[in-house]
């Protein structure tokens, strides 16, 4: 994008169709580079419904079945190993539910939603990493921790 | 009064005859200065009958050049009452001294800095700038309307919707006595019973939805709305803050609605979010809400920024300089207001690492703000400067806005923050920064995109009566404040001991009144401009030589901008054109498909604001039915499919053809 | 909107020294929509952050109990294991309501819509029981900011899926009387985005709240 | 216009002379130090702001229009050697503050326990600081010392060169406090405790007040702080120990924190030594459930279901006394250790209490503030 912008500076004679073209081939406005109608949105298909519900029952069955048996000894391995599955499934029904490819919306709904996530754990991390603080330095506690 | 006193609470909640502050000689002024203003205003309406012209044209309007307008009248008007709190705040605090109580209560006085705050940040600002990006960037990117016209009419109307719910806190019950972000556990129902916070409540989630889907709008527009030719670092700045700050909104007014929507839970429901007990805490409110509240700051500056870069090099007859560190610079700051919020509370006592992490994180915001200000200067640079009125405001900003950022990277170190903080050094800087950043920005560009809206140019002298006043004022009224800041002296006292502070506060008054002068000017000017439009007429379009799109059509621009959908080469489109013996397309022409104007959107903002008032004076049966029918006319609106029509060529070929004897009119 | 690509506008006679086209000469009509999948993705996107506020609140404040019960005393697993089979159901049967309707089969759209209802109502059905069950247990939302904030994450992701389904409905209103068309398919496509979106919150709750709250 | 252009010059004036100024001319070794970080940070930036506003003045009168003389270039935009200087200067100079603010927010952390009194006066290996516990009332400040056993309300004295070390509370809502001579703000939370370690160096009266606002009293929420040599401070002690306003214990406390405005001075002879405790606890309320009881018991996994019981009534109008509105009963945690523990409900204590109910509630079921209000059958009064 930065080469697009300098090479217009050089603007000076003409040229014209030549920018033209390289400016819109980059991105191309009025979302009509996607095939079809719907906004660019990829046709749906039995297939990828099917793996993608298989995958998800898999993968919300081990989750509960790790919890409800206890069979890993400690409790941040199981801790660690559900909140991974639960991002992974998340990512499942992000390819064959929402159908997030990088290229659907001309890349913009992918970017949307990295954009989003980076704001969320901006969100969750800062909050809790901050709240922790507070509350330690702050919030009465156990008495035997009182000097 | 009544027998059944259940019958009266189940049918008012708790609204009663007292609730009304006749007794309040104050108000009951404003009361009637207001009910005799609007009964003009009405009057005059009807007698020249006016409404259907202003329902058919104007309210029911999804066309983003008239919805741009109504959002900068609310502005203006909101401005007005924010103002008044401003000069009542100013007066009293000018005045108790000496054991003298001022002539304010405690109980009117804390409200008054209360509904300041909230009003002229979301009924003031915010108008403000979504006002200007919403008239101009489908202009500039060449399009002709916004991707969703009809959300465009609803969101204002929801915005005017929680306008309309502060202005009626002044006369029916009371506004919130918090502070404009209403920290629990004050805001909470133990300390705050009363209808107060819940009248803040509600007119911002009611405004905030509308601000939400206007920047979900925006955003669409910019991202596929664009004309040919137009790839993204071929956009103009403002169109570029705007993408920025509509992003800002999107990401950051659901926090704003999630935290209130907690508040509301506490206040009605008895939950202990930020409750003192049952594990409640107040701080995850104060962490939450400047997750927003930081964002916002930017969400307000941003597209001035933008005003600024294209005011910068359309009167110095030049190319911006560093078109692309200007957008890198842009992106960097709508990222990295989102790392530093805590920095609003670091006498809260994090702890070093938390508090220095954040330090740090808001210093280094000012590189890239930095960066924008040596942009500007270096376009300045070799240039041919006009100063017409947009570039004096340009100038005053640049020379103000420094000192703002320098006392707001003081505040950034977190020990000195802690000397600082709460005290009227703190209100000098954003006041600074808001004043001279914002403000200044929205007059640039109100004066700049004025006669693209009317066809006529703002009458150069009042306008710098106004300019001079505002300058003068501004300096004047906050100079005094950051020294008052230095001597220890804490933001919203009503009263003081130490009769040396009066002089101080004696000045400030007197520079708030030059604002008034200001704020009379500049209503002076436009009226004067609108007697002597002819006089001012311009008749090409582009009275600026200026560089981007939105001056390649006529002013005002038609219903559908642009007869033929523009293609672009360069950011500086219209200058370009200009350059290269553009010729405007006489003939083939077509007809234009065009959105609908429809009324739902005053219908919905209406019940939303009647729920909201029935759920402010609990009055359940009301709240139900008004959320019944609120969601009965969105899904009934569903099932209208026929939302948009054809403009005839005929009509086109009308249009274009006025324009064309304008412009030879011009010619000759 | 503009439906010009600039292949076909700027010719390329632009070259040499004539003037450039700036403008796009014959523009072939267009339908309105273009955006809503964008701008209805960008919605679900602040909503997205409404629920980080929510979740980062029950992050902060899900261990103060206020000498109340805990998760372990009040969630029931198997009854969340069958509440999110519920909606996982839910998912796949909106997605062969989308088959159907790319194969413009209105009947077999509706019938897998009306499916996808139940299966939502039953989810809805499910956690109020378990809301109800929990309040008649003295496990009510004033009783301790863990409460607070657990129904009222649960909830609001409950109340969404109760706006799907009213959405549900109005659309499958929409399909019979007006038919598949261009813009009854768009809204099944948002809608279709909005169902998934609350499954993906809802993997969120049940790892989160449920799993990681038992786990405690 | 001339009279205006003097006012104009006033506040400059007065800022150089600093003559009251006190931010910039404290009394406090903290504050001194805040001081230098406000003037360092100050001539820092100045360094990149000056050059700018000069700049701005001048090319915005050079290239003005009518100076035809100067060059006109309307296609320059672009230079990298330019880009290169705007964006490293201000990040030279961010990186020196950054380091700057680094170093002295670790430095001067109001929790950080002193370890100099002055520039040159190293704190002597275990001398014990003065501790000083403050309360932020509704609207007045309380004033505790542990080791003196006395309290004192919207007066605090402290001797000179001697490290001070407050600990911060509140009992309703939050505030902020700050004593500008001495040293930064902090702020002053209900059920949490702040700390802010310090110390005076002049001798004198200095104001404190709270910086954050709390409602309807806040403006007048000031206190004196009494700057003393060590035998002044012991005169000091010694007289607020002969005044016969008695002892402050439980009882007189919740009669102390109802909301008071421009509260004279008041002096306690002698002061319950778990006061402080109960406070930041939230459990002066004699039947009440502490805050650390609270935690600790969250942290073993709560009460389970039997919790729901312990819920109970408050009476005690604390709660609605800020609006008109009628008073809107709250619930709260009872206590679960009525005997031995020291914070919880002691034996002659609960005798003094009016019983609360001790029917079990429906959960937390109680009259809720708003919605369930208005459906809630009012006692009659016929």
């Amino acid at each position: 994008m930065s080469t697009d912008a300098h090479a217009s500076h050089g603007h000076a004679g003409h040229g014209h169709a030549g920018h033209g073209h390289a400016g819109h081939g980059h991105i191309a406005p009025g979302g009509h580079d996607d095939h079809g109608h719907g906004g660019g949105h990829p046709e749906s298909t039995l297939s990828g419904y099917l793996t993608g519900f298989v995958l998800s029952v898999i993968l919300t069955a081990i989750p509960f079945w790790l919890v409800m048996s206890g069979v890993l000894e400690s409790k941040e391995a199981t801790a660690i190993s559900i909140l991974a599955i639960g991002a992974v499934q998340i990512v499942v029904h992000m390819i064959y539910f929402l159908h997030m490819t990088p290229s659907s919306e001309g890349g913009w709904t992918l970017m949307a939603l990295i954009f989003t996530v980076v704001m969320v754990v901006i969100t969750l991390t800062g909050s809790l990493w901050v709240m922790y603080h507070l509350t330690t330095n702050m919030m009465p506690m156990d008495p035997s921790q009182l000097p | 009064m009544f027998e059944n006193f259940d019958l009266q609470k189940a049918i008012f909640g708790r609204l009663t005859l007292e609730s009304i502050p006749y007794h309040e000689p104050i108000l009951v002024v404003t009361f009637i200065v207001v009910a005799i203003g609007g009964a003009a205003v009405l009057g005059a309406i009807t007698y020249f009958r006016l409404w259907g012209y202003l329902w058919r044209e104007w309210f029911t309007s999804v066309d983003h050049k008239r919805i741009g307008v109504m959002y900068i009248v609310l502005g203006l008007v909101m401005l007005l009452r924010g103002f008044a709190d401003a000069i009542m705040m100013r007066a009293q605090q000018a005045i108790a001294f000496n054991g003298n109580e001022g002539y304010l209560p405690a109980h009117h006085f804390d409200q008054i800095f209360t509904a300041h705050g909230v009003i002229m940040i979301f009924f003031v600002a915010m108008p403000l700038v979504t006002g200007l990006m919403n008239y101009v960037v489908p202009l500039q990117i060449g399009a002709r309307d916004v991707a969703f016209p009809f959300l465009n009419n609803f969101s204002f109307w929801m915005t005017v919707s929680g306008a309309i719910l502060v202005m009626a806190s002044l006369f029916v019950g009371e506004f919130a006595r918090t502070g404009w972000l209403a920290y629990p556990p004050l805001s909470n129902y133990a300390y705050s019973p009363d209808v107060g916070v819940d009248y803040y409540i509600w007119a911002l989630q009611i405004a905030g939805v509308g601000t939400l889907l206007s920047g979900v709008n925006l955003i669409a527009t910019i991202v596929k709305m664009r004309c040919p030719g137009m790839s993204m670092m071929k956009m103009p700045v403002f169109t570029w803050t705007a993408l920025c700050t509509n992003v800002l909104i999107v990401a950051a007014f659901p926090v704003l609605t999630g935290v209130l929507a907690l508040l509301s839970l506490d206040r009605y429901v008895g939950t202990n979010f930020f409750t003192n007990d049952f594990g409640g805490n107040p701080m995850m409110y104060v962490n939450l809400i400047w997750i927003w509240g930081h964002p916002e700051v930017y969400i307000l500056v941003l597209p001035v920024f933008g005003v600024f870069s294209e005011v910068t090099a359309t009167f110095s007859g030049k190319r911006l300089f560093g078109y692309t560190s200007m957008v890198y610079a842009t992106v960097c700051i709508t990222i990295l207001s989102y790392l530093v919020w805590l920095h609003h509370f670091f006498t809260m006592g994090s702890g070093a690492s938390v508090n220095s992490f954040f330090g740090i994180t808001t210093m280094i915001i000012s590189i890239p703000t930095g960066a924008k200000l040596f942009n500007w200067l270096f376009t300045m640079y070799r240039g041919r400067i006009r100063f017409e009125l947009p570039m004096m405001w340009t100038v005053a900003f640049m020379l103000t806005f420094v000192i703002g950022g320098m006392t707001g990277v003081l505040l950034a170190v977190p020990p000195a923050d802690f000397v600082l903080h709460n005290s009227l050094f703190l209100i000098a800087h954003f006041h600074n920064v808001i004043i001279g950043g914002v403000v200044f920005g929205c007059f640039a560009g109100i004066a700049y995109w004025f006669p693209k809206v009317t066809g006529f140019k703002l009458d150069p002298f009042w306008g710098k009566m106004s300019f001079w006043f505002w300058v003068s004022g501004f300096y004047l009224a906050f100079m005094p404040l950051y020294v008052l800041g230095l001597m220890g002296v804490t933001r919203r006292l009503r009263v003081f001991d130490d009769p040396s502070l009066q002089i101080y506060f004696v000045v400030a008054a007197f520079g708030a009144f030059l604002i008034a002068l200001g704020i009379g000017s500049f209503l002076i000017q436009i009226v004067v401009s609108i007697k002597n439009r002819e006089k001012l007429r311009d008749v090409t379009g582009d009275p600026w030589n200026a560089r981007t799109l939105e001056w390649s059509t006529s002013s005002p621009p038609p219903v559908y901008n642009f007869a033929f959908t523009p293609v672009v080469y360069d950011h500086d489109a219209w200058w370009d054109m200009k350059e290269h013996g553009y010729k405007r397309p006489m003939g083939g022409f077509k007809p234009i498909h065009m959105p609908r104007n429809t009324g739902a959107g005053v219908i919905l903002a209406g019940l939303s604001f009647i729920t909201g008032f029935a759920l402010i004076w609990y009055i359940w049966w009301l709240a139900v039915l008004g959320f019944v029918s609120l969601l009965a006319t969105a899904i009934g609106h569903t099932f209208n499919y026929n939302r948009s029509f054809n403009i005839p060529t005929q009509e086109i070929v009308e249009t274009e053809r006025e324009r064309t004897q304008l412009l030879q009119s011009a010619g000759a | 909107m503009t439906a010009m690509t600039a292949s076909t506008s700027a010719p390329e006679a632009g070259g040499v020294k004539e003037t450039p086209v700036f403008y796009v000469a014959d523009e072939h009509e267009h339908g309105e929509g273009g955006s809503t999948q964008l701008g209805f993705w960008l919605y679900l996107m602040s909503d997205c952050l409404i629920f980080a506020v929510l979740f980062a609140t029950y992050g902060v404040l899900g261990g103060n109990f206020a000498a109340g019960p805990s998760p372990k005393d009040l969630f029931d697993l198997p009854l969340v294991a069958v509440n999110t089979s519920m909606l996982l159901f839910s998912s796949i049967t909106y997605g062969f309501a989308v088959l159907e309707m790319q194969k413009n089969r209105k009947q077999g759209m509706l019938m897998w819509l009306a499916i996808t209802m139940m299966f939502g109502a039953a989810f809805i059905g499910i956690e109020l029981f378990e809301f109800t069950h929990m309040i008649l247990e003295g496990a009510t939302p004033q009783r301790s900011a863990f409460l607070s904030s657990f129904f009222t994450l649960v909830g609001t992701h409950g109340l969404h899926v109760t706006f799907g389904i009213i959405w549900m409905i109005t659309l499958m209103v929409q399909v019979m009387k007006f038919g598949l068309n261009e813009p009854n398919k768009r809204r099944i496509l948002c809608l279709s985005m909005f169902w998934h979106f609350l499954d993906v919150v809802w993997i969120g709750v049940f790892t989160f709240v449920y799993l990681m709250g038992v786990l405690r | 216009m001339k009279r205006f252009y003097i006012f104009a010059l006033l506040p400059f004036l007065a800022l150089l002379g600093g003559c009251n100024a006190i931010v910039l001319n404290p009394a406090g070794d903290i504050a001194i130090q805040q001081r230098d970080l406000v003037i360092i940070s100050t001539v820092l930036m100045l360094l990149i702001i000056v050059p700018v506003m000069a700049l701005t003045a001048w090319f915005a009168w050079h290239y003005r229009a009518s100076n035809q003389s100067a060059r006109y270039e309307p296609n320059w935009s672009h230079s990298t050697h330019l880009e290169l200087i705007i964006w490293s200067a201000p990040l030279l100079i961010i990186i020196c503050l950054g380091a700057v603010t680094w170093m002295a927010t670790h430095m001067l952390d109001p929790w950080r326990p002193l370890n100099r009194t002055g520039p040159d006066k190293e704190v002597a290996m275990g001398a014990k600081p003065l501790n000083v516990q403050v309360v932020a009332l509704d609207w007045k400040w309380l004033f505790i010392y542990p080791e003196q056993g006395i309290a004192t309300v919207n007066e605090l004295a402290a001797p000179v060169d001697r490290p001070l070390n407050f600990k911060i509370s509140a009992s309703s809502v939050m505030n902020a406090f700050y004593v500008p001579a001495l040293a930064g703000m902090i702020y002053a939370m209900p059920g949490m405790q702040t700390q802010l370690h310090a110390v005076i160096n002049k001798e004198g009266t200095y104001k404190g007040f709270s910086a954050n606002y709390s409602g309807k009293g806040f403006s007048e929420m000031r206190f004196n702080f009494l700057a003393m040599d060590d035998a002044g401070f012991d005169k000091w002690v010694a007289s607020v120990k002969a005044s016969d306003a008695g002892k402050l214990g439980r009882t007189e406390y919740l009669d102390l924190e109802r909301p008071s405005e421009a509260m004279p001075v008041k002096k306690y002879a002698s002061v319950d030594p778990q006061l402080f405790d109960l406070i930041v606890n939230m459990c002066v309320q004699p039947g009440k459930m502490c805050m650390h009881e609270m935690a600790a018991i969250d942290a073993k996994g709560g009460l389970g279901l039997a919790g729901n019981n312990i819920v109970q009534s408050l009476e005690y109008d604390k709660y609605a006394r800020r609006g008109d509105e009628p008073v809107v009963k709250k619930s709260y945690v009872a206590s679960v250790c009525t005997k031995t523990a020291p914070m919880g409900m002691d034996a002659q204590a609960a005798a003094d209490v009016t019983p609360v109910s001790s029917t079990p509630l429906v959960g937390a079921g109680l009259p809720q503030p708003g919605m369930f209000q208005s459906f809630a059958r009012k006692p009659s009064n016929s």
